[in-house]
């Protein structure tokens, strides 16, 4: 089976489906702005993960209604949010205490590229004229247990995601444990990005060639 | 008898000087204390530090003392945010410094200024560019920086309810760094919108002791950024 | 659904190792999670480093542990205590190491652990017989010494009331310890008097949140250490 | 006036109330064991003062009745207190926050000594046989803004307690700001001791014999 040629791998929330699967229930969970926010919309019944956001919550819930909520219960996007029944707030050194401290059970980050090597670029592209802000992202990538990264595999523009390495300003290095792209599930092992798993009708040479860095093959145990 | 209430923004920002450091709370205008910020920008000190996770939004609290020229230095972690104009502007123009630090070590570094430390380590920017100019060391095998402590001279917060030795409760994430700023700076100013009497506080429940707090400003009905920016309401 | 409630203090302890470091919450008998305690010298774990800030009274609790010749490293502020004949006997006799640490240096220390911080400069301590073998510094005119991070493998913990996500309340000065070391331990067992169906606790009003405990033992009428001293009782 | 050979200067009462008199309405406060404490019988009238326990708590009350109170709510000595309205618990991490950041205006302490340059020793004799105990008192010294010292003149054997230099471990090193004794009230200057203020019936001769360094008479101002 070759992949469909006008929307090869995964949707969005197939994608997000597939990083949920991996999360172990009970898990202690950080989920980066953006398409890992779905995530929470796909978690495996009779799973129950705990939410950190940190701005200064624990049990964080869904998105209340259009127009309900209070503005100062946010996430870190600055969107509003709810509480679970046994929610939790503090203060910032606090939350990023559960951070840095290693609590934080699992963050999943979007990002600009990955390196083979584990290396992350998520907050600017180096561009002489950005405004640079960096939040938390450094903190998450430098004080969480396992950093998965869930990114489309190539950009708007075609190029390459996953790298030999990191040309823009990194995040962190030697950070990222697994990347979950749209066409392939790819873990950072000592010897570089190793498939786990391919998106259904994707083919491994299909993966490589939008990938700027060896792969190598899902491991025969 | 013991009672830190002031009569109003104004009392209690008169003695802020031109260069002070200022840390101001909020995450984006949870927490940020717009009707002491509104104050400050009618009081005229300039040539301030500013320390804050953003740069405000819209032409409201923080953003408006950026546009009204008084900050000549902010400290923060994030400082493009929806509605955000006038930081964008006035850096590009070369008329603001910017030092940007991640969020868990700006936190730390204000706990750590108001805990007495002058300086720790952690990992979080080793092997970026954040970390320029930083001391590096290693622990048991892995990288660290060292970070200073942070401390102010002055500090506005938002809070819920006081009584009047200052003990704080909040509200939901606008929690977020005013508990650590009070400790950080030498002179805490709070704007809550509900004044307790002394013990009605469960002492079990007090999320700020008043030690940490100087003068307290009643803002029953305190203005939303987000409303004002809706509004398209510029300050003054 | 997440439910850290264990059966019993035997289960909540069956896993501690020989050699294990143990921070154990309390000053003097408050907090002191006495039944965790008794536990563990049932367990038997030997060769134990353990953290608290005294070294127990009488014959039963902490003090128990350390006669039956279980700890053979304390690291302590104050291991001198009315009652306190046990770890008096056992220094003098060169049996069990103490490593004295300042008060608010343990305390830092520990909360340094918990928060990833390998090390934090601290003025406490200079210029006296404690500042011995620390690195020294000085910042901005003024000399300081270097400290390190402290964690452990297990925190024995005293609360009042926990949810089945561990979500704590204390009891009053009960507290002292037990929020930095439920942070600094790789799993933290905490002994409450009553479990309380979530929700039930004030997410605004939550001392230590839940990510930092493992283990629930329900002990709804946990003993009291000078009760057990004045009636004698010597543990087991 | 001479003193009265039998029992001249202040009774541990009257010490009490002289540090007392000397503190600010709306300070936060920490008093040491033993001695100390007798300040809060004392405080004038219509001033409030906050008294903080290293322990956590900030709005310590007096003792309840014998047989009454909590085991959970002591002070730094383990004995049971009460508690203010408008008081509050915290963590030891919060609790020396308070302390080594100068949040706590008055620290009034014991010694074993003191010297001309401020240093204090008061948690060790020395002694090889004795277990070293230390607990919140050098976290004190380096870091509340203002340290009283609160002790007799001369230990119970007749030996000067303010001296040269100290013969046992330091405590802090130059952190005490002023001496209250039976005797007299002295501070510690760049020139050393002076006394401001001599007890009842005390001459400065009488008090230089019992002080192992030069004492400098009241400033003339």
């Amino acid at each position: 089976m070759s992949p469909d040629p006008t929307h090869p791998g995964l949707s969005r929330d197939e994608m997000a489906r597939r990083v949920a699967i991996d999360i172990p229930d009970g898990s202690y969970v950080n989920l980066g702005i953006g398409m890992p926010e779905r995530i929470t919309q796909f978690v495996p019944a009779g799973r129950e993960l705990i939410y950190h956001t940190e701005n200064g919550l624990l049990g964080m819930g869904p998105a209340p209604a259009e127009g309900e909520g209070d503005p100062e219960l946010i996430n870190a996007g600055k969107r509003r949010v709810t509480v679970i029944p046994g929610a939790a707030y503090f203060h910032h050194a606090d939350s990023f205490t559960m951070i840095r401290g290693g609590h934080i059970d699992v963050c999943v980050l979007g990002a600009l590229q990955v390196a083979c090597n584990g290396d992350l670029a998520n907050w600017s592209t180096g561009a002489p004229d950005a405004i640079p802000a960096v939040g938390g992202a450094m903190d998450l990538v430098a004080g969480v247990k396992t950093i998965y990264v869930l990114t489309q595999h190539c950009t708007k523009h075609g190029d390459p995601k996953l790298v030999e390495r990191c040309t823009y300003p990194l995040t962190g290095k030697a950070v990222v444990d697994r990347v979950y792209t749209d066409l392939a599930v790819i873990d950072i092992t000592p010897q570089g990005f190793r498939v786990v798993e391919l998106s259904p009708g994707i083919e491994f040479d299909y993966v490589q060639e939008r990938t700027a860095a060896p792969l190598l093959p899902p491991s025969q145990d | 008898m013991i009672d830190k209430s002031i009569a109003g923004p104004a009392q209690a920002v008169a003695d802020i000087f031109d260069g002070a450091t200022i840390m101001i709370g909020g995450f984006g205008e949870a927490g940020s204390p717009i009707e002491l910020i509104h104050a400050l920008i009618d009081q005229g000190a300039s040539g301030l530090t500013v320390v804050n996770n953003n740069t405000g939004s819209g032409e409201v609290g923080l953003a408006a003392l950026i546009r009204a020229g008084r900050v000549a230095h902010m400290i923060c972690s994030y400082p493009r945010t929806a509605n955000s104009t006038v930081f964008p502007q006035l850096y590009r123009s070369g008329k603001i410094k910017l030092e940007l630090v991640p969020q868990g070590t700006l936190a730390e570094r204000i706990r750590a200024g108001g805990a007495g430390i002058p300086g720790f380590y952690t990992a979080t920017s080793v092997g970026t560019p954040l970390e320029e100019g930083k001391e590096k060391r290693e622990f048991d095998g892995r990288e660290y920086v060292l970070e200073r402590g942070l401390t102010a001279d002055f500090a506005l917060i938002k809070a819920r309810a006081a009584d009047r030795y200052g003990n704080l409760l909040y509200n939901k994430t606008a929690r977020n760094f005013a508990p650590i700023m009070a400790t950080a700076a030498r002179t805490t100013l709070v704007q809550v919108a509900e004044i307790l009497p002394a013990g009605e506080i469960d002492p079990e429940a007090v999320v700020t002791p008043g030690i940490f707090v100087d003068r307290i400003v009643h803002i029953p009905d305190p203005a939303l950024e987000s409303d004002l920016v809706a509004r398209g309401v510029s300050y003054p």
